[in-house]
């Protein structure tokens, strides 16, 4: 129950942000700062009441549309818990940084970073396949609108794309959804969505890997991978801060976890024929994202490719599937997640007071923000794959894991930590360091911002010195996959 | 005592984070940061001293604070490890350190960046302890990424001016194509042997692999290119020169005292792997003995007072990468500690200098330095006779000559070692003279304008103490190393020499480096000119003095080639093809919407047509 | 009493067919155009009272009576509309109407 | 008589009734408020009514069945929407409006007795009554240009593809001396007499006639002139009541007749159902006109529904039915937007009529945004599960092809109606002041938006209650 409490306090608490709006905007923006804490705060009582519970903390299940055997059915397992509360946590900053970017349509914006959140715990908890793809699907339109409302000049094209590449994605793995609940029907007689019922439905190899196909393209697109990574580039460069830490930060977790709780379950066998492919996209990708993210000026579009090479982290580990990999494709998503959305955050401050998000147009400002700077160094470090922070523990444990059977993979990959430095080092340079050309006078950190940007280092260094306790937390899930080889 | 051992490089830690974050008055800042070194220190001797009296069993003390992680069969802990190698290092890093932090205290007082450059300092010293005293090589690893991180920060501490900047940039980039080795090496150790623990390692290593195994060469050489970036040695020297572009306490601190030794550490650490893979050891070998030769002729042409000592840092770590190539694994350690009070005293000595002729760093421009700053003057002479190896008095002598001794007699000697080392030497003891009769004598050039205060000049007494006192402890610093460090000798065939005549030799070599830098610095200056303007002699220095050129190179086969792709591929190509694909529909559209001309009999025509093509389809199919 | 066979009324009705088509595809004038509609009705009509005989069943003769009474409403809408077209437009060519589309 | 006759009809006869009422009622007055309420009484009578009556096979021409009772209780419920929104529409228009209200029920009928046909006399009778009243309905406001022409041409066009039809009807006839559905199936399934060169020919014939009135493709040329000459109201009826019982009818024929085993006839089929989604959503890509835009975006959805239809079964149907549902109510619902902002002088039918609705009309715009994303088949919406059961059914039996063209081309459309939501929400700023000016939204026209909104929603989340409805529906069918 409540886990259906999770999403239906976002719902209603957006449902009302957006109605308060035009009379009290402030309150707007306090309503969703309480709904996410509130629902922070139910996530947090059930890690603690049910912790050891075994694998799954709690469930709810009820019928849906008992025409098709849809199910309402919500789970949560370490796994869930961790990502569902990575998710409040980048989203409660993505309200807080909006609080004085965001002027217009101040209640609408709420309403949407709330359902978009709302669709991401649906993802992490829907253990039925069509409530799983709802909610994938649900995501889609409130960032279509974060983009297209609340963007920079070329949003309407960068929208668009967004919403075309998902969609089409998306489509695809409704397809394969359906083809596995036709092959489970023709096996059993059942029609079910149910993930505990479509585990082991027999396939020819074939069908397997068509169907596993489909997923993975949803999948594909939304981490994003290689050759389907140009919307995020283009997205991020036209969206709000806020937005961009959802975006970067957030998506690109549903995508690994979709893969790690459904691609490989359902298809063991179809996953390891393909696992090389993916691999190479993967290793790819983390040369090409970096290699993009070397000659960009637009620093959200640095970002943007940045976090492709660096979520090529994740598909390489969760691929390599074995123990260590994938653990560490799990740590990757969650440092991920901060530190992206801490250089997103950055960046955003630093329009915010510059006026820009060009490289060009910022220069020595250390000199007049030496707090920001130096938070902007650490977070780029953090990117750069330092020891001692969350990223480093991830890619470390991904490389060597992905060692141990795929050595040139792991070989190629470690260059691209190497790469990392180049893109990481640049953007200190070009907007740190420097003489401070245009003799700018800014404001440093604010108290709201020193005070998020402090929490969220906290965090990358508890990740970094002592994560094993997440390791913990998630160990059977992700334990669970490289057994399915066997 | 020992389990304050955390404490060590705890504090320094402690203090980078409380000077980072807290702003604080300029005495508190200096107050905070020597005080902090100074208890790590006085903890290190401490340690030290109850690790002489009561050695503890096993003669290894090892202190597991948590477990860092512990993921199905990966258990590194944050665990640190002391046994006489680790000790070593622990307390000459943190009292050099310590009295470098001194120094800086009055020598950054007129800088902005006083607290900024107290916690990149503090967190350099944490880090470097942290690196010696790792039990695990992936805690080590976090160390070794941390003084990689320190080094670029302070390289680039003067961020205003963009040079400093790159320079950093290209120290940190330039180590951390070393630390991709390494760490590749750290997953092919894991891979192999389960474990990233140091000891655990060097127990099973010599169970699982026979001498001269793939794994073990492969694993060897995957390290080697880890030291050999941190410690600038060929090929990946090209860093420490430019580094010079920080502070000068940092020059004196990282890039020649603690940080460029870290490759040192690592392979006397794991010194097990390099016996089981000769080949390695002996690349090791090689390698620093192209190094010192090659920074040797470096050091010789270069104008800049910082960067000659850049290429002699270069050239002394040469040194301590052929003592343990040969196998002279004490002698490396040993010339690690002397070399660091030498090379300290001679940074700050070049910083006094520096900071009294108004930030001039062309040695050409200095001179008579003698009478003005008599204290930097003697110290500066000392650390310079001890770096070029004064023969019975300097410590930089006694370990030199007993890499010297190695180079010939240890296990993988062999005489043309022995030569190149002892032309290092004459090398050593040319650019060394050069540069000090270059500086402190002849005519005056610029004026003073700063004498240094006492927090300056107290560190350079202490250190030019040490820099003769320390090369009298060697047979007790053998004696104390041996169980873990133990020399090897030669058994193949005998040596030809014996040590007191390598000695000698080496000490004939220094008189005569001594004698021709006399010559054609102070006696005949003109002759040294002459011999740079014929045009081999030209050509020749130009070479030397831009590092063989190999900057040069790596700018074009590296810098520019991956600029270049990256500036090609920044629209990114792939999202070409999509909007291929999106011309494809609009072409679709456009050859579509034609049709719709509004003319009502088409339209009856296409209806027609179709109705005429369906009853082909129902009747021919 | 062996009639005409059923395939001559079928193919009379689908001349007629044809022949409306043509008209209705090559005629600009709108009137023309109704008229050619109404052979190809007429077509159709033949058509069904050609495959009643075959049956010998009333059905077609009766559905001729029904294309004959909606044919009658659709020229009467059809030439309300006409008036209108022509007081606009001022004549009844088809190929002025391209007010929409184009 | 009167319980096997007059109560199984009651549908049918009280819309036909109402068209009498409303007459005699303006020979007596004129007064629009009046024929207005008449029309919606009736039609609320017979929508009511399609609850009661009992199911009877009334003669050969017509079936009431649970089947046609649900289209003809979807047809008087748009019938309704569509009235309310002319109430609106015509108040501001010159000219009589009485009329157009008994249009619109013989209109109205003639779907309805689609729906229940079963023999093609009475295809042909309903395809005629429907057809007559579209012609005037489309030329109403006989002064303006574009509706008359728009009527000039659905009337050729329409009337010649009646031809089609007819000639096919007697081909088929010819072949089999029947024109009852399910003797077709039961002669065919014999197979004696047969003389395949008459009856298949007769079923491309009539497939002619019917995809003319679905605007399938090829036959779909009309659609986007007649959608933006034909005034708004008359438009949304086009697009639902006329489709819907067309395809009511469709669903008919080809379970009853068991099209399904000719596969000639199902790879026609295919061609229309692929042709029809390639051309609607491609022509919709680049068009400024809305009206165009929904014209051809409908051409696409016809598509759909006959993939599902050809997939055929239980869940070919139960798509189908659903489906026509969802579009009903997300056409309805665009359509009452566009009515809504229509201005006295013409439709509001140009995308920069609709630039920053957002800022200006916010309800109206997410109202319409709702409409456009169910158009797209986006989740919380009831386009989404319509479509999410066609691919069902497709996947079904394994029409992998036609589903996967039905993805890519419903991406492709994804992209015309993301255009239209840009241009609602782009900033106030940058819209010319070429908007029409702000009005009110009439508070009927506003209740029918948000009733479609709510019920897009709700059906879009829980679809189950309509899924009984219609699988017993269904039942009846097959």
């Amino acid at each position: 129950m409540i886990l259906l409490w999770l999403i239906v306090v976002l719902i209603i608490g957006g449902i009302l942000a957006w109605a308060v709006a035009r009379a009290i905007p402030l309150l707007s923006r306090w309503i969703s700062v309480v709904a996410i804490l509130l629902d922070l705060a139910l996530a947090l009582y059930l890690a603690v009441q049910h912790l050891n519970a075994g694998p799954w903390l709690a469930q709810a299940d009820w019928d849906w549309i008992p025409q098709f055997g849809i199910h309402f059915h919500l789970a949560m397992d370490g796994l869930s818990l961790l990502l569902v509360i990575l998710t409040l946590f980048i989203g409660l900053l993505a309200v807080f940084v909006s609080w004085r970017e965001i002027t217009t349509a101040i209640g609408f914006y709420h309403f949407n970073i709330l359902c978009i959140l709302a669709g991401i715990l649906g993802v992490f908890l829907s253990l039925d396949l069509f409530l799983f793809y709802f909610s994938w699907e649900l995501m889609l339109v409130p960032m279509y609108f974060l983009i297209l409302l609340w963007g920079r000049e070329h949003r309407a094209r960068a929208a668009i794309k967004f919403f075309l590449f998902t969609q089409i994605s998306g489509l695809l793995m409704l397809i394969a959804i359906l083809a596995l609940y036709i092959a489970h029907y023709r096996v059993t007689g059942i029609y079910t969505f149910e993930y505990a019922e479509l585990l082991g439905t027999p396939l020819s190899p074939l069908a397997s890997m068509c169907i596993m196909l489909g997923f993975f393209a949803a999948f594909a697109v939304k981490l994003p991978v290689f050759p389907f990574h140009t919307w995020l580039p283009d997205a991020c460069a036209e969206a709000s801060t806020g937005t961009n830490m959802i975006l970067a930060g957030l998506l690109a977790t549903t995508a690994g976890y979709g893969m790690i709780r459904f691609l490989f379950p359902l298809f063991p066998n179809a996953t390891r024929t393909f696992a090389p492919i993916a691999m190479i996209l993967a290793v790819i990708g983390i040369l090409y994202g970096a290699f993009l993210a070397l000659s960009q000026t637009n620093l959200m579009r640095l970002l943007a490719y940045a976090s492709i090479s660096h979520l090529g982290f994740v598909l390489l580990g969760i691929f390599a599937s074995n123990a260590l990999s994938v653990q560490g494709a799990v740590m990757t998503m969650i440092a991920h997640g901060i530190s992206t959305g801490a250089l997103f955050l950055i960046a955003g401050l630093l329009e915010a007071r510059t006026g820009s998000r060009e490289l060009d147009s910022m220069s020595g400002l250390w000199d007049t923000v030496p707090r920001l700077s130096g938070v902007g160094l650490f977070f780029a470090l953090a990117s750069l794959g330092l020891p001692g922070m969350g990223d480093f523990i991830g890619e470390f444990l991904v490389l060597l894991g992905t060692f141990r059977g795929h050595l040139i993979f792991a070989i190629v990959a470690a260059c691209g930590v190497l790469a990392a430095m180049f893109y990481a080092l640049r953007f200190v340079q070009r907007a740190f360091h420097g003489p401070n050309l245009r003799q700018l006078h800014l404001p440093d950190l604010a108290m709201r911002e020193g005070f998020v940007l402090g929490v969220m280092i906290v965090a990358l260094l508890w990740l970094g010195f002592y994560p094993q306790p997440v390791f913990h937390t998630f160990a059977h899930a992700a334990n669970h996959l490289p057994a399915l080889w066997r | 005592m020992l389990e304050l051992l955390w404490l060590v490089p705890a504090i320094p830690f402690a203090s980078a984070l409380v000077l980072a974050v807290v702003r604080l008055p300029r005495k508190v800042v200096a107050w905070l940061a020597v005080a902090s070194i100074a208890a790590s220190t006085i903890i290190s001797l401490l340690i030290t001293y109850s690790f002489l009296h009561a050695p503890p069993a096993g003669n290894a003390y090892t202190e597991v604070l948590w477990r860092w992680l512990d993921v199905s069969g990966f258990h590194p802990d944050i665990a640190l490890y002391l046994d006489p190698l680790s000790l070593i290092f622990m307390v000459v890093v943190a009292f050099v350190s310590f009295l470098i932090h001194l120094y800086s205290t009055e020598f950054m007082i007129g800088d902005d960046g006083y607290s900024r450059f107290f916690a990149y300092m503090n967190l350099f010293v944490a880090s470097m302890l942290t690196l010696v005293l790792a039990n695990n090589l992936l805690l080590l690893y976090l160390g070794w990424e941390g003084v990689g991180l320190c080094s670029y920060l302070l390289i680039g501490f003067w961020y205003r001016d963009p040079v400093n900047g790159l320079a950093g940039r290209k120290a940190f980039i330039v180590t951390r194509v070393g630390d991709t080795s390494f760490a590749i090496g750290l997953f092919l150790l894991f891979q192999q042997l389960g474990t990233l623990n140091i000891q655990d390692l060097m127990r099973v290593a010599p169970q699982s692999w026979h001498v001269g195994s793939g794994v073990a060469v492969a694993v060897a050489f995957l390290l080697l290119g880890g030291a050999v970036g941190k410690s600038a040695q060929l090929p990946l020297q090209t860093w420490l020169p430019d580094a010079m572009a920080g502070p000068t306490p940092v020059s004196a601190l990282i890039h020649a005292a603690t940080m460029v030794t870290a490759g040192v550490y690592l392979i006397a650490r794991t010194h097990v792997l390099y016996a089981l893979a000769p080949s390695a050891q002996f690349a090791v070998a090689v390698i620093g003995a192209a190094t010192l030769l090659l920074a040797g002729f470096s050091a010789l042409t270069q104008h800049d007072l910082k960067r000659v000592l850049a290429y002699s840092t270069i050239s002394q770590v040469g040194y301590m990468f052929l003592a343990l190539g040969v196998g002279a694994w004490p002698a490396a350690v040993f010339h690690f500690m002397t070399h660091a009070f030498f090379k300290a005293l001679l940074f700050l000595g070049a910083g006094i200098v520096i900071q009294a002729l108004h930030e001039e760093h062309d040695i050409f421009r200095m001179g008579g330095l003698w009478n003005r700053l008599p204290v930097a003057f003697w110290t500066f002479l000392i650390a310079g006779c001890s770096l070029a190896g004064l023969p019975l008095i300097t410590a930089g002598a006694f370990s030199k000559d007993w890499i010297l001794w190695g180079a010939a007699s240890a296990a993988q000697g062999s005489t043309g070692l022995w030569v190149a080392a002892l032309v290092g030497v004459l090398l050593t003891s040319l650019y060394t003279f050069r540069m000090i009769f270059l500086v402190f004598f002849g005519q005056e050039h610029t004026p003073i304008a700063k004498k240094p205060g006492a927090a300056m000049l107290i560190p350079c007494i202490v250190l030019a103490f040490l820099s003769i006192a320390g090369g009298y402890i060697r047979i007790p610093f053998a004696h104390f190393l041996e169980e873990v460090l133990p020399w090897t000798t030669r058994v193949a065939s005998a040596v030809p020499l014996s040590e007191t005549a390598s000695a000698t030799a080496a000490g004939l070599v220094f008189l005569l480096g001594l004698v021709l830098a006399w010559f054609f610095i102070l006696r005949r200056p003109s002759l040294s000119s002459a011999l740079v303007k014929n045009p081999a002699g030209a050509a020749l220095h130009r070479f030397w003095f831009s590092d063989w050129a190999m900057d040069w190179l790596y700018e074009r086969l590296f810098v520019r080639p991956i600029l270049w792709i990256a500036q090609i591929g920044k629209g990114d190509v792939i999202d070409g093809s999509y909007d291929g694909l999106a011309l494809l529909t609009q072409g679709g559209w456009r050859a579509l919407r034609s049709t719709q001309s509004g003319k009502l009999r088409w339209y009856a025509a296409v209806i027609a047509g179709g109705t005429i093509i369906f009853i082909a389809v129902v009747l021919f199919l | 009493m062996n009639a005409v066979p059923m395939s001559h009324g079928l193919i009379l009705g689908g001349i007629l067919f044809a022949i409306g088509l043509a008209g209705l595809l090559m005629r600009r004038n709108l009137l023309l155009i109704l008229v050619s509609i109404e052979v190809m009705l007429n077509g159709a009509g033949v058509a069904f009272v050609a495959a009643g005989s075959r049956w010998a069943q009333p059905d077609g003769q009766i559905m001729f009576l029904f294309i004959l009474a909606a044919a009658a409403a659709e020229v009467s809408v059809a030439l309300a509309l006409l008036v209108r077209y022509y007081r606009m437009r001022g004549t009844l060519d088809a190929d002025t109407a391209r007010g929409l589309g184009e | 008589m009167i319980a096997d006759y007059i109560i199984p009809s009651l549908p049918l006869l009280l819309v036909a009734g109402t068209s009498v009422v409303v007459m005699l009622a303006v020979a007596v007055r004129r007064n629009h408020s009046v024929a207005f309420g008449l029309t919606l009484l009736g039609l609320a009578a017979s929508f009511c009514s399609a609850f009661f009556v009992p199911v009877r096979q009334l003669g050969i021409l017509l079936t009431v069945d649970r089947y046609g009772l649900f289209f003809i209780g979807l047809i008087a419920a748009a019938a309704m929407a569509v009235a309310v929104l002319a109430h609106g529409y015509l108040a501001e228009r010159e000219g009589n409006k009485e009329e157009f209200y008994i249009l619109l029920l013989v209109a109205t009928l003639g779907a309805m007795v689609l729906a229940c046909s079963s023999h093609f006399v009475s295809l042909f009778l309903g395809l005629e009554v429907l057809s007559i009243g579209l012609y005037s309905l489309i030329g109403y406001l006989r002064e303006r240009p574009l509706p008359v022409e728009a009527g000039i041409k659905y009337l050729v066009l329409a009337a010649s593809s009646s031809a089609f039809l007819l000639f096919g009807i007697a081909l088929v006839y010819a072949d089999l001396g029947t024109m009852e559905f399910s003797r077709i199936a039961q002669l065919a399934a014999s197979g004696t007499n047969l003389h395949y060169d008459l009856l298949l020919p007769g079923v491309a014939l009539i497939l002619t006639g019917i995809g003319f009135k679905l605007a399938l493709a090829p036959f779909h040329m009309w659609t986007p002139d007649i959608y933006q000459g034909a005034p708004a109201p008359v438009t949304a009826f086009v697009a639902t009541i006329s489709k819907g019982g067309m395809f009511a009818l469709l669903l008919r024929y080809f379970s009853q007749s068991r099209l399904d085993l000719f596969s000639p006839v199902l790879v026609v089929f295919s061609i229309i159902a692929i042709a029809s989604m390639f051309a609607g959503n491609l022509l919709a890509l680049f068009e400024n006109n809305v009206k165009r835009i929904l014209a051809y975006s409908s051409i696409a959805h016809m598509g759909y529904v006959l993939v599902a239809l050809e997939v055929g079964g239980q869940a070919g149907a139960g798509a189908v039915i659903f489906y026509l549902v969802a579009y009903f109510i997300m056409t309805l619902g665009a359509f009452a937007v566009v009515t809504v902002l229509s201005p006295r002088e013409r439709d509001a039918d140009q995308i920069d009529d609709y630039r920053g609705l957002f800022w200006r009309r916010p309800w109206l715009a997410l109202g319409f945004t709702a409409m456009l994303l169910s158009l797209a088949g986006i989740p919380l919406t009831v386009g989404f599960f319509g479509k999410f059961y066609i691919i069902a059914a497709g996947a079904a039996t394994g029409a992998w092809a036609l589903i996967l063209i039905l993805v890519i081309t419903s991406t492709i459309g994804l992209f015309y109606y993301l255009r239209v939501v840009v241009a609602l929400f782009q900033k106030q700023t940058e819209t010319e002041a070429a908007a029409p000016t702000r009005r009110r939204t009439a508070p009927a026209a506003a209740l029918v938006l948000s009733v479609l909104t709510l019920v897009l929603i709700w059906l879009g989340v829980f679809p189950s209650p309509l899924l009984r409805i219609i699988q017993a529906a269904i039942h009846t069918l097959l």
